[in-house]
């Protein structure tokens, strides 16, 4: 079973790899509005992963600190679903990831708030208040480009078919009894949040077919060696180096 | 109001207001320089973005982040003070798509390791920031508003790039000698942000008998060096100037100017990375065209219904 | 000034990072005939990037083999020119990299065969036919894309020009006595082939405007970062181990 | 040249040739063999080709691109015997990129470490060798001449891929453990690409009657089993299949098949990386567009002025 260290772990790497992904939208973004808004979102993200790592690293005990955590791990030692991971794609391939991961990432944060373990009740207090945002941005583009040129249509379309394999692995079961609640009974009011997006884009919900699994125990995608390997570069070529 | 009133506000030093009557040679000055403005802080996203993924820390990145988040702020804040000259944000940016418009020319240098980064908001931030202290009294209010709460963020980015150098200085050999390489290869395009001296400067003149620009350009690059040299001793670093001494009769440090011939032909394209920062904007305004398009239309279709 | 053993690094990173750049191309290239020339290109230089690392690393006598040299340095030790490091751009980019340097290998790589030096004369010969086809092969392409459409004459065109102030570089007083030669004397005929295949292109030769330099003392691009995080992500993180 | 005149040469294993006459279905299913053979050399590239930037030693990094390269020569090679038989490159490949022509199942699986790498080799390109062993005897004469070609170079990426697993067998706990999980993850895969049990199998009948294939999908996965196993022994590796054992009855080993539920899913397109395989092998087609038609101009230019 998963323990409390590693179940921050794993919130923390979903936040940090979403972070690094949405980053790579500055000074790439579709108008100006959205690099202010993309790179709101990339700093909730990071904020959210250094709360996480520093407090998993404090829980293990052996003197990891938020940056150890997030430059000294390999990649197999990394414990993000593999949703995160997915490259950025077009924009509406990015708003499907962001929609997709901050409805689940809200209902989350809502019910952990209520933990009883006061320190993973406060991160996550603050971390839903940024995460509804999140699903208002994402919910607001979706009905946007669904609901906009033929050429948008097909493109949110394709976009929501790619990534949804990937969203099954955000309901396994994989949470510690600090956490107080089932990831598989998220996945019904996922589906509502989602699913209204959707619809008001004018778009269905994808068939479920194959479904991502493994990044929980370290298996991830193809894209993921290269994600780290740009990352963790700075850092460690200067071992001990301070930042 | 006539022409008349409006040299009566500039020589009372009061503020031009968008509904006011202005010269069209006043209006087109402040469209050119705010455009140039809006642009530098647009353009200047690049050579900081790029290091984003790889920060080695991850406060440091947040920091950086957020560095050119505020930039983009400022860009849309400024298209907006523009616009209320009667431009439009989607014209200026043909302009500078189309290489019409400048930029800032140090923006066309390379950030080639992380001590860039630092460098780049040390000096260029640090030179901005004096720049525009003294903007913030131009005689057009919106844009001298704007100016205010641009300052103020800036002067905080300046802030953490020598924070970020600091951290450098005392860090690793490694580390403090790029630190030092940084700043070499920064302090050139820094000192060049203030235009060309004013004997031989295009449109300073009208500009401060407009009261647009409040002091000369080099008077502005002497305050800046001026503010550098202690810092650069709190530092460690070496100014890469060996003509750099403190003069006690001018009460200032002498120092070589800038290259302007550099600067020159940086300005006209060709310097190390203007052809890559340009196609890097154009590239990136067209690849969200399909996205900004079907914004429009999905608005239009929402304000058809509210009608209906 | 620049000794054996430096100059070798630098011929050795000018293949090592063409071949690793014209190896992106490896099941994207434009056409099926393109993917198997791509990857000849990219394997004759890997090849010579091996001959010359591996001498380099034997004159050095600190016991570097070829696999050290390439994966254990860092940024500012590499000596290649700046020019292999842009990245591939369009097909015509690649293309004009590729004229460019290839034109200089050959002319370098001819004098080189004579050198007084036998094993350096050795590497070069063999070299010095490899580069002959890329020379080929690249002016074929110029030809094709210059006088194609439009629109291929529009891109061979912008890339000519694009590339041109990283080409002076490759002429830059960087020779130790055992070379035998003064680079600066080969941009005379440097010009001619690089002209001739211009003038069937239907293109003009760029004005020399601010030139490109620093590669040869460690200072290269905002890309070649990211570009020796990917190429040393494995070997560096798996300290000591065999391949 | 008639049908019993193919018929004679079939029944006497002779070659048919190009010029032959030959029945539609024989041709068509000969192309249909021939196109996916040629779509899974050019999709397979993309599995490999994601390493060979990173590939952790300079020999390693150039046995793979000249395995990715032999791949493209293998897709040449057999695209041109399919217009032997009246296709056009263009046709088939449009055809792959409408999903209307498959290819192999287990390049829609990811390589998601560098020992991914060498087991790909060792087990596709070992079964695959297996499987075109056999096809060499085809009844067409084309194809079983470039088979042969393939073949040897197919058993020397085999042997490179046991080469590299080998160095990793003999490396640290980190290599070893990536050993073996890269072998548990490709063993299904390459099992299912025998394809389904003959008794399930759509094609084979017809095809075996006309000689085209030589030998039943369970013969050849079996004779692939027996082979693996010795191999497996000697890399330490643990093959994933608890009811593998050598049966002295059978004079084989017994194992369990592969999962066809599985093979039949990822066939249809839900594997995976059916997705991005097809999505990147479209994207390179297109963006290549502007360099093939340049190089058609170009030459009818050319012919032109050679006419003229």
């Amino acid at each position: 079973m998963t323990g409390l260290p590693e179940y921050l772990l794993g919130l923390g790497d979903d936040a940090l790899v979403a972070a690094q992904r949405t980053a790579e939208w500055c000074a790439k973004a579709p108008q100006l509005e959205e690099e202010v808004a993309l790179a709101n979102l990339a700093l909730d993200q990071l904020g959210q992963a250094r709360a996480f790592l520093t407090y998993a690293g404090e829980l293990e005990g052996e003197g990891r600190d938020e940056d150890a955590l997030a430059f000294l791990r390999d990649e197999h030692e990394f414990r993000n679903v593999q949703l995160v991971e997915l490259p950025n794609g077009d924009f509406a391939v990015t708003v499907a990831k962001t929609l997709f991961l901050a409805a689940y990432q809200n209902l989350l944060y809502t019910r952990l708030a209520r933990a009883a373990e006061p320190r993973l009740a406060g991160i996550a207090a603050k971390a839903a208040k940024e995460s509804a945002f999140h699903v208002s941005y994402a919910s607001l583009w979706t009905v946007r480009l669904g609901d906009g040129t033929p050429l948008s249509h097909r493109r949110m379309r394709d976009a929501v078919e790619e990534v949804w394999p990937y969203t099954h692995e955000l309901f396994e079961p994989w949470a510690p009894p600090e956490a107080g609640l089932d990831p598989a009974a998220l996945r019904g009011p996922w589906l509502e949040v989602v699913g209204r997006a959707l619809g008001e884009a004018t778009l269905t919900r994808p068939q479920d077919g194959w479904a991502a699994t493994g990044g929980r125990s370290g298996r991830h995608t193809e894209w993921f060696g290269l994600l780290l390997a740009d990352m963790q570069s700075v850092h460690r070529a200067h071992v001990g180096a301070r930042w | 109001m006539s022409i008349s009133a409006f040299d009566a506000l500039i020589a009372a030093d009061q503020k031009i207001e968008n509904k006011d009557w202005m010269p069209d040679g006043y209006r087109e000055s402040l469209i050119r320089q705010i455009a140039q403005h809006a642009h530098s802080e647009i353009m200047g996203m690049q050579p900081e973005a790029a290091w984003i993924s790889r920060a080695p820390s991850l406060a440091r990145k947040a920091v950086l982040i957020a560095k050119v988040q505020d930039e983009a702020g400022h860009g849309l804040y400024l298209y907006a003070v523009a616009e209320t000259l009667g431009a439009r944000r989607e014209d200026l940016l043909d302009a500078l798509h189309e290489g019409r418009q400048k930029y800032l020319s140090f923006i066309n240098y390379p950030t080639l390791t992380w001590a860039d980064v630092g460098a780049l908001a040390w000096l260029t931030d640090g030179a901005a920031v004096v720049n525009q202290v003294s903007l913030c009294r131009t005689s057009y209010g919106p844009y001298g508003r704007a100016l205010v709460r641009i300052c103020r963020e800036e002067s905080f980015h300046h802030r953490q790039g020598f924070d970020l150098l600091h951290t450098l200085s005392r860090g690793t050999p490694a580390q403090r000698r790029s630190l030092q390489e940084a700043v070499d290869r920064w302090w050139q395009p820094a000192l060049a942000m203030f235009g060309p001296p004013d004997s031989r400067s295009t449109h300073s003149a009208s500009s401060m008998a407009w009261r647009i620009k409040r002091a000369g350009n080099d008077e502005l690059r002497q305050r800046f060096v001026d503010l550098c040299v202690p810092q650069a001793e709190a530092l460690g670093v070496r100014l890469p100037d060996p003509a750099l001494r403190w003069n006690p009769e001018r009460g200032h440090h002498d120092f070589t100017p800038p290259d302007y011939d550099e600067l020159m032909r940086v300005v006209a394209g060709h310097g190390p990375r203007n052809r890559q920062r340009l196609a890097h904007r154009r590239r990136a305004h067209e690849e969200g065209a399909w996205v900004r398009e079907a914004a429009a239309v999905h608005a239009a279709k929402q304000a058809a219904k509210q009608a209906a």
